[in-house]
């Protein structure tokens, strides 16, 4: 089965799908919904298969497929997956799979909004996919169209037009990317000049990138951090992401939030790391305050929210704190946990979005004073619920308790006293995800919501795929950690030279 | 104390005329001065070119041969340039170039 | 002195082919007189044919007056490339017009300026190639007698066209006077790193002379109000083929006339570019008219092209070479979508494509991947075209890539507020909007190619690579 | 079987657990199927457990080296966490005494919760707060002990707050989870600095380490990392700062009331102190901080509950005032008699909390003791047995309170805490009468008219039976003269404290002064006018105590005024600041800039030819002075 080209079938599946359903006529409502679930189905299947098909002894890239591209600026379009985006290809297709089955209800436009969706899955799924930067950035910002036209037609009014929130969310993440842009093309340029031939594959810029005057790593760190960081809702460039979340359209925000933002994070390792070590050592301080400084920030900010979606926006912007906090530590444990805290927040994140989703569909409203007592009416929905905000506050059994830790054991080594105010984050993060969670399903039932249906059918496969995973993971952490620490590893002893700070203790 | 005339007279004469040109290219209001004055400039660059080829290349005669091309397609552009004036006088019922602003912003 | 005439075989079937059309147009009855449009699309396909044919031979002709190299040739080809797509897609526009034969033979005109600019070896056939095309595109933007915003933008555009032309050839008289010579390679000699301040203020008059056709921005005043005034096919024409055929004789004035001076104009170069990148988008933000807006966008993607130009180097040739050929789909494309568009509804405000992909999802479609494509959205070409341009200048003019990169997702701002009306809005009447055949045609060509060239640029980058290298070869 | 028990203790924890799955999966629909699945579970564990139990005290090679194997949960580079059992006389005696309690509690819950819609699902939460219970018993690994912790933490939390209908219930349940919170922070940081300084959290490894770790870094790590790891129990087990969750927690049923907040999970942070007092043994200052905070709490805890009105609150402070017993005695050195009391102290004080539901199920939920009477009448069973346990906690021998808090007393003198043993001492006074003022109160003295009480069914008072016999001899097994307990469960060497015969005799004086107090004021007078009378001249003493040293309201002002208030402040500097000034700002910005470049357009075509001219000028200039060397404008000749 080596020659089939999985990968490729992968990324390909939900394109396939999208082009077929261009086909159907416009009302064939089910039809569309089906072919799009198929679609996510197979590249899930098909992703679940090569997470276990991994051979995690042997490490490095597998299922790899080079095809030479564009020979004068060394571009292959160049898959493979290794220990660092397997789980993210996993998790991207595992919140693609669940967004289908978590806007099972919409129909007003349907094909136009699963065509869009599908190619969204294809395009996230590239950067995860991808092993050359070109690539990398040709998947990284084909994303953005069908996003914006995804918000500006089935998005939701609330404190901001869903037009401000999609031109927001749109223009912001590529300011990132333009800066990010301009230090691709300057590394390209400098690294083509060291090495003679240009290449762009990560192996290839990480060992030219090797010649680099310390000045220079650091000033194209500093744009990449800029581009990524952005994307990562890094503390000062975060204003796009809970104006995004409110606005977009559940689908959306369940990707935006479980996986678009981890393209940074997964940016920031395999590229701003891997390929510039000295560039990462300067920075690194910076990176660890402004994460606490994300992570602080943004969990009081939740504590003041009374719509549902922005308590989660600005959640997942603490979150994120901590990836960041991780990454600056600069050390084996920290890496891996935050590789691992992206995919536990991506699956949570997800969970929490189609819960709210549903939440938002049966009662009309995210506002929490209007919300109350839902645990009597739709006790599946309380279930999904709180097993998201017990996940999102970090709660041991749970997928992302262990990651947290690990992200507090290498921090608190490395950064004593800073790392003492993440960790005092978790008591925030209890506080306001509680709040939300007692304050929407218990309390006194509003007969309003009487008539309210509990979810049942397609709308349980959300909470099922993802329910199982944020269980299983949590009991049984080695299934993700072994795979993330296979990746890992060969790339901190890669850079480990130029890494004195922080070395694997 | 005759000064034989050198390249600079002819320089700065075709200069001056140029910069007459120009004036009347930004004062005037009316198309048609505007337009003769447009082929002021063209004369003055004429006088430029012929000069040049009689003191800086005696024996070439590119600077003519030029200015002959010049001369031709100022003829040209004229033509066209009086037609768009009669089409926008039979449309407008005026010349003025300031009254010309519809298209801005 | 033998002169090769197969060199010249490209012009002289265009010219024998502009005739034809004029004189055909005499003898065809009024009625009948769609079927000219067809015979034009096909000729240029034919001449098209013929200069790819001709693509290894090159040569000169008269002592370098007259240079056909692979760099003319690629050129040629996106001349001809852009005249077969405006006629085919604009087809029932020019019907509604009337007088199609003067129309036609007048594009074919202006094309033949053009492929002669390209060739231009020296300042006498630059300037004829020069007037031919302005004075073709004067009659063409005041086409509508009738219809006064199409005269006044005709005569905006002879008189400042005219006073452009004078201090061109003031500039150039000037070069001539100082270097003594009118052929661009003599001149290149002839011209040391130590400027006499006649040759400054020549080649100033030369940057605004070409500058104002290349509409960059102290010289771009014009742009905006022709545009909007001339019908929308000659707007489409002109914003590709004049712009593309002045950016050919740019660099041959200034990267094989004045090597010697580049030290100066480098940095001249960089600012003009910058600010005229910044001033496009910028003003675009707010305006409400769709061919006024993309006037702007043009203006702004002139500013992109012009960084190629800074380094002076075979990448920057390639460059420009490259973003030249792709943003003839991108604009065509667009232009073609608001030339239609304006058929059916007799409209240009942007508030009138309210429900566009309702009403007809190729058109809306046709659009948003040309605006992406200027703005340069990867999947598309203008991702890999700007990719190329400011790999050059990333080195020593790194601001000025952060200004280029950063302004054009700025013009994404404008491109998605028209997105957002089309897909958005429900459409005032949603009459679906048939597209006749040719008008099809060319959108899906146009989004083909911009799609392709986007996502696999390879074939693409290796016939401009070498037509860079053929640049430097005489 | 005992053999097969002890290496398999790991199916202790995970028959319940199992139980909750079936119940959540499977028999939800049917209550009375998940009922006998829940018990079965819990049955089934305690008849492993005390196999388990049996095998580890009857070999005394389990005292020196425990039986520990485990299996890898995830491993990386620098970091090793196994996940496992490890069985010695302390964790063998807790899996035993929680299961044990746990099956008589669970058929109690039975009876009680019948008829509640939520029935399975109450029982499906019970199951795996018991399993989190006994995992959190025998886990080897600190790690797997904190997993534990915070599961059981969310099953109070769901327990707590299961009548979720009721505000007052999601509030408390909201609270108890918060504080536990915050007490998991504390006690979290103390796990990653052993991470970090020992590299393993296994406590075998640890307790070797540590032993041999003060040669070479200061005292003050391990002394900041043993008070680290001590604030969990503060918060878990309601020591004084954390303690205000603990009364508001009666808000769940009383089954749960009866489980989890007197016999299992409040002892935990007594269970994680005992564990790791490998680390606290270590540094003295840490036991001190431990004696004085448990000695604090119990006296403390037990003013407040003097003056309470209702049963179950009464209660509550009562485990609150025992448990800080049990912490006064690790603090003072005494493991032995801590987990003493901690035995007898879950049996007697289940069995009031079960004797209190069942009044409470008689009486339709009316808690004020002051509205009950003489029920003793019409509820025989529940009465007597609630006698039995009033006398265990008073201490009067033979009883089980007597043998433990008699021992802790006696530990605390030995130790030297002599102002410790005063306030222990007053404590157990005070115990004494605020139990049997409740007992005068609801079962003696005449009869409230409105009130028709009924006893409750047999599958409720056979377990306050079954509770009433281990509380009346559960304390035998540690008597001075017999001293078992003290041979199993110790710290370093057993040593058996010769009985003190003074203490004995001090003790069960101040517990009959206690009950006579009550006695005279609540049950000899009808009217209770002394009482009332009493209760005006120390009025403000009296409202004092009444709303609890008013902490209650300090910790609600704070957490509304400075936590709420900064979250807004956050969020508004977050949408005008950050958002409003910075994003907004720069996009109008570049939209003026562009409206005002738009208007140079004036359509004026003279104008257009002026900007042209001055761009040449400009082209000019900067071709002049941009060049590397600047142009030397050198006027001459023209060529």
């Amino acid at each position: 089965m080596d020659g089939f080209p999985v990968l490729l079938t992968i990324l390909l599946a939900p394109v396939v799908a999208a082009v077929i359903m261009a086909f159907i006529p416009r009302e064939e409502h089910m039809l569309i919904k089906c072919i799009a679930a198929t679609g996510t189905f197979i590249s899930m299947a098909l992703s679940l298969y090569v997470y276990f098909a991994y051979d995690q002894s042997l490490g490095g890239l597998q299922f790899v497929q080079q095809i030479p591209w564009i020979k004068d600026l060394g571009v292959t379009f160049f898959l493979g997956v290794d220990g660092i985006s397997l789980p993210m290809l996993l998790l991207t297709n595992l919140i693609g799979f669940s967004a289908v089955f978590a806007s099972w209800n919409v129909n007003h436009r349907p094909r136009d909004f699963f065509i869009l969706l599908c190619l969204l899955i294809a395009g996230v799924m590239g950067t995860f996919v991808a092993q050359d930067l070109f690539i990398f950035l040709l998947f990284y910002e084909v994303v953005v169209i069908p996003i914006y036209i995804l918000v500006i037609i089935w998005g939701s009014t609330k404190r901001v037009t869903k037009e401000y929130a999609g031109m927001k969310l749109t223009i912001y993440l590529l300011i990132g990317s333009a800066f990010l842009l301009v230090g691709v093309i300057a590394l390209f340029m400098k690294t083509a000049a060291i090495s003679g031939v240009p290449d762009m594959s990560f192996t290839g810029l990480a060992r030219a990138a090797q010649g680099l005057s310390d000045f220079d790593q650091k000033w194209l760190f500093a744009l990449m951090l800029f581009g990524f960081g952005s994307l990562l809702s890094m503390w000062p460039f975060h204003s796009w992401s809970p104006d995004g979340y409110a606005g977009a359209p559940t689908a959306v925000s369940m990707i935006h939030a479980g996986v678009l933002k981890k393209i940074g994070g997964y940016g920031l390792i395999r590229i701003a790391l891997y390929v510039l070590p000295v560039g990462a050592k300067f920075w690194a301080p910076v990176i660890a305050v402004l994460g606490v400084c994300g992570v602080a920030y943004a969990a009081m900010a939740a504590l003041a929210q009374k719509d549902l979606k922005y308590i989660v926006g600005y959640s997942s912007v603490s979150h994120m704190g901590y990836v960041l906090l991780a990454v600056a530590s600069l050390n084996v444990i920290g890496l891996n946990g935050a590789v691992a805290n992206m995919f536990a927040h991506g699956i949570m994140a997800a969970l929490f979005f189609s819960t709210i989703g549903f939440i938002y569909e049966k009662t009309h409203t995210r506002w929490i004073p209007d919300l109350g007592g839902l645990a009597r009416q739709a006790p599946r929905l309380a279930v999904a619920f709180m097993l998201a905000a017990m996940a999102s506050l970090g709660l041991p059994g749970l997928v992302s308790f262990i990651p947290e830790f690990t992200i507090f054991v290498a921090s608190f080594k490395v950064y004593g006293g800073l790392a003492v105010v993440a960790i005092a984050g978790i008591i925030i993060t209890a506080l306001y995800a509680l709040r939300a969670g007692a304050n929407t399903l218990f309390g006194p039932p509003r007969p309003e919501y009487d008539s309210l249906r509990d979810i049942r059918g397609p709308e349980l496969v959300p909470l099922a795929v993802l329910g199982t995973v944020l269980v299983v993971g949590g009991i049984l952490p080695f299934l993700l950690f072994d795979m993330v620490n296979s990746g890992i590893v060969p790339l901190m002893a890669e850079i480990s030279g130029a890494l004195q700070l922080g070395g694997s203790f | 104390m005759v000064t034989t005339i050198s390249l600079t007279h002819y320089m700065v004469l075709s200069a001056l005329l140029f910069g007459i040109g120009l004036f009347g290219v930004l004062a005037k209001r009316n198309a048609i001065a505007v337009l003769i004055c447009i082929e002021l400039m063209l004369n003055a660059v004429n006088i430029n070119l012929v000069a040049i080829s009689k003191y800086i290349t005696p024996t070439l005669f590119t600077g003519q041969l030029f200015a002959i091309f010049v001369i031709t397609v100022a003829a040209a552009e004229v033509g066209v340039g009086l037609a768009i004036i009669i089409a926008i006088y039979r449309n407008r019922v005026s010349v003025n170039l300031d009254d010309f602003d519809w298209l801005k912003w | 002195m033998n002169v090769d005439l197969s060199l010249l075989a490209p012009e002289i079937a265009m010219a024998i082919l502009g005739l034809g059309v004029l004189i055909l147009g005499l003898l065809v009855p009024k009625g009948s007189r769609h079927g000219l449009g067809w015979v034009t699309a096909l000729g240029l396909l034919g001449v098209l044919g013929l200069t790819i044919s001709g693509w290894n031979n090159q040569g000169f002709l008269y002592e370098g007056l007259f240079v056909v190299d692979q760099y003319a040739i690629f050129f040629k080809i996106t001349f001809l490339t852009a005249a077969f797509l405006v006629t085919l897609g604009c087809m029932r526009y020019v019907d509604e017009m009337g007088d199609q034969s003067e129309y036609y033979s007048m594009i074919l005109f202006a094309t033949l300026g053009m492929m002669v600019l390209a060739s231009a070896g020296d300042f006498m056939t630059l300037y004829l190639g020069l007037e031919l095309m302005t004075i073709a595109f004067i009659v063409l933007v005041c086409f509508r007698r009738t219809e006064t915003r199409s005269v006044e933008a005709g005569i905006k555009y002879i008189l400042l066209a005219g006073m452009s032309s004078a201090v061109l050839l003031y500039g150039l008289s000037l070069v001539y006077g100082v270097t003594g010579s009118v052929v661009i390679s003599e001149v290149g000699q002839a011209v040391t790193t130590e400027p006499v301040p006649a040759l400054i203020l020549g080649v100033a008059m030369l940057v605004a002379g070409l500058g104002f056709k290349i509409s960059a921005v102290p010289f771009h005043m014009w742009t905006p109000d022709v545009y909007e005034g001339a019908p929308t096919p000659v707007t489409s024409f002109l914003a590709v083929g004049s712009k593309a055929a002045s950016f050919a004789i740019l660099l041959r004035v200034f990267v094989a006339a004045l090597p010697g001076l580049w030290a100066h104009w480098t940095m001249l170069a960089a600012i003009l570019s910058a600010v005229t990148i910044i001033v496009g988008n910028l003003v675009a933000i707010p305006q409400t008219n769709i061919k006024r807006l993309l006037a702007y966008s043009s203006i702004a993607q002139a500013g992109y092209i012009l960084v190629g130009l800074v380094t002076a180097s075979e990448a920057g040739i390639k460059g420009v070479m490259f973003y030249a050929f792709l943003y003839v789909f991108a604009t065509i494309g667009a232009f073609t979508v608001a030339a239609y568009f304006y058929n059916v509804t007799g409209s240009d405000e942007i508030k009138d494509y309210a429900g566009l992909s309702q009403r007809s999802p190729l058109m809306a479609a046709v659009m948003v991947i040309s605006m992406l494509s200027m703005a340069g959205i990867p999947p598309l070409a203008g991702f890999v075209g700007k990719f190329y341009l400011f790999k050059t200048i990333v080195d020593n003019y790194l601001w000025l890539a952060l200004i280029g990169l950063i302004m054009s997702m700025v013009s994404v701002y404008y491109y998605l507020r028209v997105a957002l009306v089309m897909y958005r809005d429900e459409p005032v009447d949603n009459t679906p909007i048939s597209l006749s055949g040719p008008v099809a045609l060319t959108l899906i060509i146009t989004m083909v190619a911009t799609l392709v060239l986007g996502i696999y640029p390879g074939p693409l980058s290796e016939v401009v690579n070498t037509a860079a290298h053929s640049f430097f070869l005489h | 079987m005992v053999e097969f028990a002890m290496y398999h203790a790991w199916l202790v924890p995970l028959l319940p657990a199992l139980a909750f799955l079936a119940i959540v999966f499977l028999t939800r629909p049917w209550p009375m199927l998940s009922a006998l699945v829940a018990v079965a579970g819990i049955v089934g564990a305690f008849v492993v457990s005390a196999f388990a139990a049996y095998g580890v005290f009857t070999n005394p090679e389990f005292t020196e080296k425990p039986l520990v194997y485990a299996v890898r949960w995830f491993s990386m580079p620098g970091m090793q966490i196994d996940v496992g059992v490890q069985l010695d006389p302390v964790s063998a005696m807790m899996i035993f005494m929680v299961s044990m309690v746990a099956s008589l509690i669970f058929i109690y819950a039975i009876g009680y919760m019948k008829g509640d819609p939520g029935f399975s699902v109450f029982f499906s939460y019970v199951s795996l707060f018991a399993a989190s219970m006994l995992l959190l018993a025998i886990s080897s690994n600190l790690l797997e002990m904190f997993v534990a912790w915070e599961l059981v933490g969310l099953c109070s939390y769901l327990l707590i707050g299961f009548y979720s209908h009721k505000i007052s219930a999601r509030e408390a349940a909201k609270k108890a989870f918060i504080t536990c919170r915050i007490a998991d922070f504390g006690l979290l940081l103390g796990l990653l600095s052993l991470q970090i300084i020992f590299g393993t959290l296994n406590l075998v490894e640890l307790s070797e380490k540590i032993a041999h770790f003060e040669q070479y870094t200061t005292f003050g790590v391990l002394t900041l990392i043993a008070v680290l790891v001590f604030i969990g129990p503060i918060g878990k087990s309601g020591q004084f700062p954390l303690h205000v969750w603990l009364p508001d927690a009666m808000e769940g049923p009383t089954p749960v009331s009866a489980l989890i907040h007197a016999a299992t999970m409040v002892v935990a942070g007594v269970y994680l102190v005992a564990r790791t007092m490998f680390l606290f043994h270590e540094v003295p200052g840490a036991m001190e901080l431990v004696a004085i905070t448990g000695g604090f709490t119990a006296l403390f805890a037990a003013t407040i509950a003097v003056t309470q009105r209702e049963i179950k609150r009464i209660l509550a402070y009562s485990t609150v005032s025992q448990i800080g017993y049990m912490m006064l005695a690790l603090g003072v050195g005494s493991m032995t008699a801590s987990l003493f009391h901690m035995w007898t102290h879950a049996f007697f004080k289940a069995l009031m909390f079960l004797g209190a539901g069942s009044v409470l199920h008689a009486l339709h939920h009316k808690a004020d003791v002051w509205e009950m009477g003489g029920l003793i009448k019409k509820m025989p069973i529940t009465g007597w047995t609630f006698v039995i346990g009033g006398l265990a906690i008073a201490g009067i021998p033979p009883f089980a309170g007597f043998w433990s808090k008699d021992e802790i007393l006696a530990v605390t003198l030995d130790s030297g805490h002599y102002v410790l043993f005063v306030m222990a001492a007053f404590t157990a006074f005070l115990t004494a009468f605020y139990m049997w003022r409740l007992i005068f109160l609801t079962f003696f003295g005449e009869e409230n008219p409105e009130n028709h009480p009924h006893e409750s069914p047999p599958v409720m008072t056979l377990p306050l039976i079954g509770l009433a016999i281990l509380s009346a001899v559960g304390g035998l097994v540690g008597t001075p003269w017999a001293p078992l307990w003290s041979e199993w469960i110790f710290y370093g060497h057993p040593h058996h404290a010769e009985p003190n015969y003074w203490v004995m005799i001090g003790s069960i004086v101040l517990a009959a002064a206690g009950i006579y107090l009550a006695y005279q004021l609540y049950c000899a007078d009808k009217t209770k006018a002394r009482a009332k009378a009493l209760a005006e001249r120390y009025n403000h003493i009296y409202t004092i105590l009444y709303n609890k040293y008013y902490i209650d309201e300090i910790y609600l002002w704070f957490n509304h005024t400075i936590i709420d208030g900064a979250a807004r402040l956050f969020y508004l500097f977050d949408i005008y600041v950050v958002d409003g000034i910075i994003v907004n700002g720069l996009g109008a910005l570049t939209c003026l800039f562009g409206e005002g470049l738009r208007v140079s357009n004036t359509g004026r075509l003279q104008n257009y030819a002026l900007v042209f001219f001055l761009g040449v000028l400009a082209v000019v200039v900067l071709l002049a002075f941009t060049g590397p060397s600047s142009a030397s404008l050198t006027v001459g000749g023209v060529k």
